[in-house]
């Protein structure tokens, strides 16, 4: 398990096509947003949150194919999924390599590119918390997604619509939590709901995911 | 000597052995004292006050920025058409040197641009061109390192440095084709060189003259790392094979 | 340790593709697969490895014991030959890599990075892959593919020595491996086109 | 020390980042002149002996 | 080459690879938006135009790497170049094909998605007519950037790094058509930039693309 | 229609892998090129077939005279076996594909999308792109791989039938195809370890 982890993160580093990618999104995005937006530092405070949130979901998404496309197409899940480890297990180990090489970094990202939008400062700690605590979420969901859409045809398109009503409640709870936090309300509320989401997520998605992936392997 | 023996590398390394000291030297020498001058011995500027000092450094870096892709751009086209490789490694070299002095105009300039301007960034033709140039030095120091082989890496990055030209010509010259932005214009007394009193202009100038020795100096210097790099590149395939 | 297969039906993409299949596979004795193009050695391969559900009969053997090497190699581009042999072995529990390197000669490509391997070197990875999983049963697609005749001979002593080891191998190929193995034809096994192809069908009939 | 005035911060920072920065460049090319150097004259030691 | 054109749409459609993609995550990124950012309606009136654009850049930019990458792994780019087409007429192919199914899906369906952003009137014919000029040169740009790192490692994230800041005046152009378009004022000037832009584009890249793709085959 | 080469050497990873090949293909001849996994037979014929530059020496043939299959056959595998054959002929100005689906047996598969064939017929579909090019000069990388003894059998006629219309043939492979032919020992041309691989080490050695 830990050499899976260590040869995705590995993987991750040598192609460029988890850690930076994703990082690089997400600061495209928000330097593309006051481009498109124009500079008037207002409006770029007002939704800052939202869009470090859009963005940070986005990135995600976007990686997410690769979680098992790859693996798929060399071989290597057929030969993982016959070795002696559980297939809960992999997926596991996936989701956290995923989380490692995408949530990790924008979470640490987020508060320098909140700059870039000029982001009320009491914003910046409620961001990241947020991002922190729901990223895993993502990281699981996606992963979840993947499997169900590993080797399908029109893949990469099916697992966004899949994965994207799953995502709403997190980015809802995030962007309300970075919003309260800007404005100075109470965002205890949203967090908690938030940090629910990722505990049933990570409990639970990790045997539904390895279920369809066994399906999909046939 | 035929000017294309710079292009034979044994050539370049003694001619860049005996260049650089004194490229080093004389460059540090008048960024000292422009930049001395400059800080300590020139009066504030009646409406800029303290903030007309970081033209010494403001102005300089930005120019050097625009003229060292102009630079490798040159040395591109000679690797393209007369495939010299010391031209490719030159190029290569010069990179990170002005993505320095790009950082440094742009840091200078956003700082100056809060008292000057009242914000730091605006959406103007040349800053935004000259960001963009930014991303180019480092869209062209990634490929430079993403691709293994070495000639191949000089044609691609050669061809990408060819296409980024068209912002480095943006930056200088935006103003001739968009009069409006907030970078010259009515909130600068400084803007022109004519209009600049002499007790700024001659510091200026020193200080101009270190950055365009700074970079001769680092460029030669750093050809030669790259031409030893390459060397050992060669010698390690040899081993390999044998 | 040993493998039996008792009247197993595959099939693939809904049709049954193979019907009847039965042998035993003892340890220390190796069986190869032949039939043409398309007759369905890679499905029958899966499905012992439980890549995919029989549709009927049934499979004994510890599905801890077997170790499956299919037309693609699992082998990563961007790591190097090591690297990707640490990966698996430390997959299947194992450590020493060291062995499967030298017995498919790639000690001189130990750092080269897979991507810059020729077709035969690659595949000599590959097969080297399976002799690190330390599994007694090997199931092998056309394992010589791209091989030069030198590898090729290594690759069948590096057979013997396993299957003199107590292991044993199923192999499905299209040329002589040299050396003496029984021999199953996977054209005889072809399904009948009515055959059962699951229980939907059967349901209908 | 000249008078900066209320923009100290600014020109202070400004220099403290440019001259930073100059030196940054200059420090990394001496490390990988260095570092290529040595590199080579084993590379070449090596290539002799053999 | 037209049976270039052909088989290149076909595929789009039949993996989902393009077409339903880009369109998909036009989409999912406008859905997106009023979620992170709130449901006021008047902020949303403000970014609508920027946010549309840097969407339907986003959209593009996704769809890149695959112009070059699967035909290089399968080997049909090796054999497209031994053919006896010249290799700029596939690059121009490739990228026409590329604005088939994603920049004109993007501008048929820009209008929709303005609604709900709460798009101004004024502004969905300014929309559709700066995407409807801007887009090609987003497709060929992105060729372009796609010829020179096929077949590299850490493709995918120079791609972007290299494929952006070309992007940048397009979108900063475009924008700037919709903004003026909903606000009443005379967006000639930045739609006759937009269109230089294309055209330059056009006209030159494809060979910048079949030099970097020839080197890149080596 | 001949090709001659003259003297030349190739490189991989900037490093020179053969020296001093020379030889002249004429009409209606095929040429075998052996020797063992990475000795650079792959490397050889991507540079003839102009995918990548010589270091040295001259290649003379018509440009459009040569028709390449490497080890990916260019196959989708969404797309049916007769569309991905009209598309490669239309490529080629080429019409007609219904000869070689008959050549090579793909008649029944005809409707088939790539991505449900076997490893063999995926081969065969590779090789059937070959023989609606229309070019003369085949350049064909183990063109054998996963094939069975039948399938290599008719590739050997279809081979024969191309070489007596006039075509000829640059094979690399590792087995025996069945025929006579004359044979180039890649393994012979190895470039000296310290052979020139390019201007730029010359100046400095
Ligand atoms: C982030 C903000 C800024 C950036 C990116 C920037 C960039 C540039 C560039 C690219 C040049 C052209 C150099 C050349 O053509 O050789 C330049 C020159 C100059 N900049 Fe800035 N600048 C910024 C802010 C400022 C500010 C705030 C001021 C002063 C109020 C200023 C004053 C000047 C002056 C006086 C010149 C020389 C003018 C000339 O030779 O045409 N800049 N800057
Ligand atoms: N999705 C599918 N639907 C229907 N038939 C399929 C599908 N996928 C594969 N087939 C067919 O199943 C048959 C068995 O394929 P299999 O890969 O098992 O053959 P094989 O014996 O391994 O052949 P080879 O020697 O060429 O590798 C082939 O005829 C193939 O065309
Ligand atoms: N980027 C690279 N740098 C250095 N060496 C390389 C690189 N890529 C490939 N090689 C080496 O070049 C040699 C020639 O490879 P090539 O593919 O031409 O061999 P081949 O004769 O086709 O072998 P096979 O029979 O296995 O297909 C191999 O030894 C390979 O390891
Ligand atoms: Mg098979
Ligand atoms: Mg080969």
């Amino acid at each position: 398990m830990t050499a899976l982890l260590l040869r995705d993160l590995r993987l991750a580093f040598r192609s460029g096509g988890g850690f930076g990618l994703a990082l690089a999104f997400f600061l495209i995005v928000t330097i593309l947003v006051p481009f498109g937006v124009g500079p008037d530092t207002s409006t770029l405070r007002i939704i800052a949150p939202g869009i470090l949130w859009v963005g940070a979901l986005l990135a995600c998404l976007l990686s997410l194919d690769r979680i098992f496309a790859i693996d798929r197409e060399d071989g290597s899940l057929d030969l993982l999924a016959t070795a002696p480890i559980p297939l809960e297990g992999v997926v596991a180990v996936k989701a956290l390599a995923h989380w490692l090489t995408t949530g990790l970094p924008l979470t640490l990202a987020a508060p320098l590119f909140g700059v870039l939008l000029n982001l009320a400062p009491p914003g910046y700690v409620w961001l990241t918390l947020g991002l922190a605590l729901g990223t895993p979420a993502l990281s699981m969901i996606g992963t979840f997604g993947a499997a169900l859409t590993v080797g399908l045809k029109r893949g990469g398109l099916l697992l966004s619509l899949l994965v994207l009503p799953l995502y709403v409640p997190t980015l809802i709870f995030g962007a309300e939590v970075a919003q309260r936090g800007t404005s100075n309300l109470d965002p205890t509320t949203p967090l908690a709901l938030m940090a629910g989401i990722t505990a049933g997520a990570t409990a639970l998605l990790p045997f539904a995911a390895a279920a369809a992936l066994r399906v999909n392997l046939r | 000597m035929s000017f294309w023996e710079f292009a034979n590398p044994r050539r370049f390394m003694g001619i860049a052995d005996r260049i650089v000291p004194w490229a080093f030297a004389l460059a540090a020498l008048c960024l000292v004292t422009g930049l001395t001058w400059g800080f300590f011995f020139t009066p504030d500027d009646f409406r800029q006050g303290s903030t007309v000092k970081i033209i010494y450094l403001h102005v300089p870096s930005a120019m050097m920025a625009i003229n060292a892709w102009a630079m490798m751009l040159i040395t591109s086209l000679v690797w393209l058409v007369r495939r010299h490789h010391v031209s490719a490694l030159a190029a290569k070299a010069a990179a990170p040197v002005g993505m320095t002095f790009t950082v440094i105009a742009l840091a200078t300039g956003a700082i100056w641009g809060q008292p000057m301007w009242g914000t730091w960034w605006a959406w103007d033709p040349r800053l935004t061109s000259f960001l963009i140039l930014f991303l180019f030095y480092l869209g062209y120091i990634a490929l430079w390192s993403a691709i293994e082989d070495p000639d191949t890496a000089a044609d691609l990055t050669a061809v990408l440095c060819l296409v980024g030209s068209v912002f480095a010509v943006l930056s200088r010259y935006a103003l001739l084709f968009w009069n409006q932005g907030l970078h010259q214009g009515a909130t600068l007394s400084l803007d022109k060189e004519e209009n600049i009193s002499d007790v700024f202009y001659f510091p200026l100038l020193v200080c101009i003259a270190g950055f365009v020795l700074l970079f001769i100096a680092l460029v030669f210097y750093r050809t030669a790392t790259e031409i030893r790099l390459r060397r050992l590149h060669a010698i390690s395939l040899r081993e390999r094979m044998a | 340790m040993t493998l039996t297969v008792t009247d197993l039906t595959c099939d693939r993409g809904g049709l049954a593709l193979l019907a009847g299949v039965s042998f035993t596979l003892e340890r220390g004795t190796a069986l190869i697969l032949r039939g043409p193009n398309g007759s369905g050695k890679t499905t029958l391969l899966r499905t012992l490895a439980g890549l995919q559900p029989a549709v009927e009969g049934t499979i004994e053997a510890d599905p801890d014991s077997i170790a499956y090497a299919g037309h693609a190699d699992g082998i990563k581009a961007t790591l190097s030959v090591a690297e990707n042999l640490a990966f698996w072995a430390a997959i299947y529990g194992q450590s020493d890599i060291d062995t499967a390197i030298e017995t498919f000669d790639l000690k001189d490509l130990r750092d080269r990075p897979a991507q810059n391997l020729s077709a035969g070197q690659k595949r000599r990875l590959g097969l080297a892959r399976l002799a690190v999983t330390g599994r007694p049963i090997w199931m092998l697609d056309e394992p010589t593919v791209s091989l030069d005749a030198e590898s090729t001979r290594r690759f069948a002593s590096a057979l013997q020595a396993h299957l003199a080891d107590g292991g044993s191998a199923l192999i499905a190929t299209h040329i002589d491996l040299g050396f003496d193995a029984e021999v199953l034809d996977v054209s005889r096994l072809r399904a009948a086109p009515d055959a059962a192809s699951g229980a939907f069908d059967e349901a209908f009939t | 020390m000249p008078d900066l005035g209320s923009y100290a911060v600014e020109v202070m920072s400004a220099y403290a980042v440019s001259i930073t920065l100059l030196v940054a460049v200059v420090a990394l090319s001496f490390v990988q002149s260095r570092r290529a150097r040595r590199a080579l004259d084993e590379a070449e030691g090596r290539a002799r002996d053999a």
